[in-house]
């Protein structure tokens, strides 16, 4: 039986004034395990906590009731006064007598016939609770981020200058992801690869930072602050820390007509190959699927011209198995295939090209050495035209697109438009826009001035049909502003392809329990207010795996991921929240029905022996839950079918109880 | 104390991030519903097992409401839809059982909404004391 | 293999040859073709209305047909394959347009959309294969530069017809490929001809159809071919002067049957 | 919006089974018709008036015996709006009518062609009159 103690606050007049607190203590001094009660004018004062501590002493009291304010008010305060008297914190519970009671009553009989009831019930509570320790679990201080594009780029840069070991994971040969593809950045006009360089040199020389490039995660298993990550590291037939990056291979190797994915399929590279002049590592690969050497055995040339010695073609995959606190996603975005638009003829003519295409041939590293020329005769396009929202804003129910809007493909299409006709005056440039959605910092003046001082030629409306006849492609399209059908004929069309999240987030977001919406984005643990934070806990989001973002978005939240990351790791140990689901093994029944509702995948079902009465053993499938990811929803008691599943602090037992008490 | 009046007995789980929070918003704004609200506090709606609701019943309560937050603010994401399934199955069993629709309810109330929370109550409080009490479901045998 | 099959009206008359050829060709492939008895028009064209049903009570007929002798449908004409299949697919969607249907009709069982409806392309690609149409050309058509012409009724409403990615479509590219013909990629090729508006206003019709032979011409297409017959009338006489036949002229000639060819 | 204009919208609704308010205003279908140049009131226009209720001018327009039933605005809509259908829609409307036929067997013989096939006057036949 408990010793309970009832302390009923007056709050000035804010209680006292609806609720006789006087007939409250008295009539709460009856109830069953209470040895003691009083009330008083300021119970959070000093003075009031005081008489708790006080009480708890004199009466040996176990378990304190406060009939107070709102427990989202004082409960952290009166916690703490217990603990300070010797008694576990979780043995206090609240009575809301003002918030719920003498602020919304305006009569006295039945303010305090309420207050009574509330106290009963917090009294009935108490009686089943028991103390409760928070867990604790070490945290390994070394983080892994998944994906090297510019998300994941500065976000291992954040936390490797807090001081902690990161690793990259990067799937392509090089770190930089798709800004190294782009060329300017708007609304600046600032060159991507100029800034994005300094950075990715940053990575690769900093001492904190490891880049595991052309490799994959393989398996993920632990939880916050500990998992246990696997990673894949394909052979790339280079021996990575002998080679010098001095491209004699790339020179030498005779397949010459391998699609280049740098440049999305517009020129060639060779078998062996550096993606770009400044990649990271600057380590040459051999593409497994178009070398000689490996697919017959015959060449062998790249290996005679290495004068380091770096080719090996027995190369194997190697796996590395790491230890991490942390885990951030920024696995990045593709622009959607345009096979379902051939309206477009985006698959009948090379002048029909997609943004990012468009993005490589201005890009003076890029097929064309920066010079606008169009794929299919190399000449200088007169005509272009911009066609926008290419995928985006479509129905639910349509067979193509997605959803959403893709929110970059208005501002860099302003900067192509603005961009080709900085660059040739002598180009009529024509835009398609839906709406033209530009907020962020000086977006809409850059557009406005794409209009006013460039003389794009913004239409509204859609293009309907391109179809390609001699070397032209004629448009047809709406103009709703001048309610005419348009005919152009165009040289070049650029088609604004929406976004969408890379192919590998669906199978890391298994290995990680993380969820992810309909559309394949990593979802948030809260849409406002924990917007980096995936809901499995240690599992953080960075970049466009979580929606579509320009780059000053990404790398903010980059930061902002980088930033909860530190706050996990700086902890030498991790301590929970006591409120957490905990399974009573001889009740589980092995049904998994829990495990399929938690959110954050903290149940796990063991094979557990159990001794039975006669003396042998028999083993039994039962869940346990992780303390450190469980958040205490309670999800899971109300799935358990056996009811061996239950909260603590909200236990059945005390909630029924509070029922019964109101009920009486 | 005067007797002669009926007054409903309401039982409301209050998820802890939401609802009750909007409970408390109502009581700084002093919004006045019936003292017959007797809300407990649940960390989440989806907490609220429906064994909670026919004990309720069972012990005499007149009508119960269960407050969660708005679909798709969920403090844990996805606790309010499986209490939306959940107290679907069960409101229509209660049904079949006899007991009046309007006794149960499920409404979501932000931590925003005191008055939100103030206007269900009062329009529950009142939509129960018209139906008069629960007897279906009573247990005489709990009664003192 | 026996099919259900409906000709529709065009194809006893100004198509006799669509028809002809088709039924030929399927006996060689080892398709019978058993006409459905007291066919009637389907109408030419599909009204979307909800509320429509008369109009489509010749359709329902003809599926019933069908799936009384446990057969898939085949038609060959575009605008009664367009038809029946809408048809089809508004009794397995729509259940007050099923019920109205079948109190009208009122057959022994009522009609709930089971039935097969194939194109004859479709019967071509899905149960003989374009394989075996190959294995069977005796006459391969020596790489003929060859433009298909869907038009609108094969392909659209995309939702309904499954025909082929309606932008994109290849059934009758692999055909032309199966038969030794070279495809000629035209974008115009899903436009329309300016289908029955060629009565009212020939002018307007002339336009589009002459977009389309352009546009294939321009691309070196020796002929069109069609499977409808209005589609062919369209681009015959508004087109510019390249020939225009139907695909089941060319499977004729590819696989022997073709009268001239036979005799030669 | 006028209680008449209500009225004719939830039938035109109805009977077509299109949802004019998930037009996103994009003008894809305008873009894409074939026979733009022909019509009074262009396809998005369709779709807008028929939105905000405003059919009368519609029933009245040559417009609705302009479309060629193609579908191109239907399977090319973004947001599965389909125009065509409330097109026809407005034109069984009117053809529905007492005397109201765009087309009677009288007006066939002048515009007969020996080449033309059946189908063309049945399909014609189909959208014209009742």
């Amino acid at each position: 039986m408990q010793r309970i103690g009832v302390f009923v606050c007056w709050c000035g007049t804010n209680i006292a004034g609806t609720v006789d607190v006087a007939a409250v203590s008295e009539a709460l001094k009856s109830e069953p395990g209470v040895v003691f009660s009083t009330n008083y004018q300021y119970m959070c004062s000093q003075a009031g906590q005081d008489i708790i501590k006080d009480a708890v002493k004199e009466h040996n009291l176990t378990g304190i009731v406060v009939c107070s304010c709102s427990p989202r008010m004082h409960e952290a305060t009166f916690r703490k006064t217990a603990a300070a008297a010797g008694l576990n914190p979780y043995m206090v519970e609240i009575a809301n007598i003002r918030e719920q009671c003498s602020w919304v009553h305006k009569d006295m009989l039945t303010g305090t016939e309420k207050a009574i009831i509330l106290g009963k019930a917090a009294v009935a509570k108490v009686n089943l609770n028991t103390p409760l320790t928070p867990g604790e679990s070490p945290v390994t201080k070394r983080a892994l981020v998944i994906g090297g594009g510019i998300a994941g780029i500065q976000t291992a840069l954040d936390i490797a200058d807090a001081g902690f070991p990161v690793d990259i994971v990067e799937k392509n040969p090089t770190i930089g992801g798709k800004m190294a593809q782009l060329d300017k950045t708007f609304p600046t006009l600032d060159c991507a690869a100029c800034i994005l360089t300094p950075k990715m040199v940053d990575v690769a020389q900093h001492e904190n930072i490891r880049i595991f490039s052309y490799s994959e995660v393989e398996e993920i298993g632990g939880f916050v602050g500990n998992f246990d990550v696997k990673i894949k590291k394909k052979a790339r037939f280079v021996k990575e820390d002998i080679c010098t990056g001095c491209g004699a291979c790339v020179e030498k190797c005779p397949m010459k007509k391998i699609p280049n994915e740098f440049n999305l399929g517009m020129d060639n590279r060779r078998a062996v190959y550096i993606p770009f002049a400044q990649a990271v590592p600057k380590v040459a690969t051999i593409d497994p699927s178009a070398c000689n050497m490996l697919k017959s055995g015959k060449c062998g040339i790249c290996s005679k011209v290495c004068t380091a010695g770096a080719i090996d073609y027995k190369q194997k995959d190697e796996l590395i198995e790491e230890k991490y606190g942390a885990i951030v996603v920024a696995t990045g975005f593709n622009p959607i295939s345009m096979d379902k638009f051939d309206e477009f003829a985006y698959n009948q003519s090379r002048d029909v090209i997609t943004s990012l295409e468009f993005e490589r041939l201005t890009n003076a590293a890029g097929p064309t050495q920066g010079k606008l020329l169009r794929p299919s005769d190399l000449e200088h396009p007169h005509t272009i035209v911009f066609v926008q929202c290419v995928g985006s804003r479509c129905d639910a129910c349509a067979e193509k697109g997605k959803e959403y809007c893709s929110k970059i493909c208005c501002m860099y299409t302003a900067k192509h438009a603005m961009l080709v006709r900085d660059k040739y005056p002598d180009t009529e440039v024509y835009v398609f826009y839906i709406d033209v959605r530009t907020p962020g910092k000086n977006f809409d003046e850059f557009y406005r001035r794409a209009v006013e001082e460039y003389g794009v030629r913004y239409i509204k409306g859609m293009v309907g049909k391109i179809t390609p006849e001699g070397d032209k492609l004629k448009v047809q399209a709406s103009d709703l502003l001048a309610d005419k059908q348009l005919h152009i004929d165009a040289d070049l069309v650029v088609l604004a392809a929406a976004i969408e999240p890379d192919k590998t987030a669906r199978p890391l977001a298994t290995m990680l329990t993380a969820s992810m919406d309909t559309n394949d984005f990593f979802t948030e643990a809260h849409p406002k207010l924990r917007p980096v934070e995936s809901p499995t806990a240690g599992v953080f989001l960075s970049g466009t795996c979580q929606g579509p973002k320009d780059i000053p978005e990404t790398v903010s939240q980059a930061s902002a991921a980088a930033a909860k990351v530190i706050g996990l790791l700086v902890k030498d140990k991790l301590t929970g929240n006591p409120c957490i689901a905990s399974p009573n093994e001889l009740m589980c029944n092995g049904c998994s029905s829990c495990e399929r509702v938690c959110p954050y995948g903290a149940i796990t079902y063991i094979d557990k022996e159990f001794p039975q009465p006669d003396r042998t053993v028999a083993v039994r499938r039962v869940a346990q839950v992780n303390p450190a990811v469980c958040q205490g929803c309670g999800a899971c008691t109300v799935a358990c079918m056996s009811g061996a599943m239950d909260l603590r602090g909200f236990m059945s037992s005390q909630i029924i109880a509070e029922v019964d008490a109101i009920c009486k | 104390m005067q007797v002669n009046e009926y007054r409903p007995l309401i039982v409301a789980f209050c998820c802890n991030w939401c609802s009750y929070a909007g409970a408390d918003l109502a009581g700084n704004n002093r919004l006045n519903y019936p003292a017959d609200v007797k809300i407990i506090r649940v960390p989440c709606s989806c907490r609220v097992n429906p064994m909670f609701i026919l004990r309720a019943f069972q012990r005499g309560a007149d009508g119960v409401i269960i407050c969660g937050c708005h679909p798709g603010d969920c403090h844990y994401t996805s606790g309010n839809y499986y209490t939306r399934r959940r107290m679907a199955l069960l409101f229509s069993m209660l049904d079949y059982l006899g007991i009046e629709r309007e006794r149960t309810r499920l409404e979501w109330v932000s931590a925003a909404e005191g008055a939100k929370f103030a206007a269900t109550m009062n329009d529950f409080a009142e939509t129960v004391a018209a139906l008069g009490e629960n007897k279906r479901l009573e247990d005489l045998r709990c009664k003192k | 293999m026996k099919v259900s099959y409906f000709p529709g009206c065009t194809l006893k008359n100004k198509a006799v040859i669509l028809d002809t050829y088709a039924r030929k060709c399927a006996e060689v492939l080892g398709v019978t073709l058993e006409e459905i008895e007291n066919w009637q028009c389907c109408g030419g064209v599909f009204t979307t209305s909800k509320d429509e049903v008369a109009t489509k009570l010749s359709s329902v007929r003809a599926l019933k047909y069908a799936q009384d002798r446990n057969q898939p449908l085949v038609s060959v004409c575009s605008a009664c394959h367009n038809v029946i299949k809408q048809t089809n697919h508004a009794i397995q969607t729509d259940a007050e347009f099923s019920d109205k249907v079948n109190r009208y009709i009122a057959p022994e069982s009522p009609y709930t959309g089971d039935t097969q409806v194939y194109h004859y392309l479709e019967l071509l690609r899905d149960v003989v294969g374009f394989d075996k149409v190959k294995e069977k050309v005796v006459n391969p058509l020596g790489g003929r530069k060859i433009a298909p012409y869907y038009g609108c009724l094969l392909l659209r409403p995309n939702t309904v017809m499954q025909m082929d990615d309606p932008e994109n479509p290849q059934i009758f590219e692999d055909l032309i490929r199966a038969l030794g013909g070279e495809p000629v990629a035209y974008s115009m090729r899903n436009e329309c001809c300016g289908g029955y508006v060629t009565m009212e206003n020939p002018e307007f019709a002339k336009s589009k159809s002459k977009a389309v032979t352009d546009n294939a011409t321009a691309f070196g297409a020796e002929c069109i071919v069609t499977a409808c017959p209005l589609c062919k009338y369209n681009l015959d006489k508004n087109g510019n002067s390249v020939p225009v036949v139907y695909f089941t002229e060319l499977l004729a000639e590819a696989l022997g049957v073709k009268e001239d060819e036979t005799n030669a | 919006m006028h209680k008449d204009n209500e009225k004719m919208k939830s039938e035109i609704i109805r009977r077509s089974g299109v949802n004019p308010s998930k037009c996103m205003r994009c003008g894809k279908c305008s873009g894409t018709c074939p026979a733009y140049d022909e019509m009074e009131y262009h396809p998005h226009q369709f779709v807008y008036m028929v939105e905000s209720g405003d059919i009368e001018p519609l029933l009245s327009s040559e417009s609705l015996y302009k479309c060629l039933s193609c579908f191109a605005c239907v399977d090319r809509c973004p947001r599965g709006v389909e125009p065509a259908k409330l097109v026809e829609a407005v034109r069984l409307s009117v053809i529905r009518q007492q005397g109201a036929n765009h087309l009677t067997a009288n007006d066939i013989p002048e515009m007969l062609d020996p080449d033309l096939p059946q189908q063309a006057i049945v399909s014609a036949f189909r959208k014209y009159t009742k």
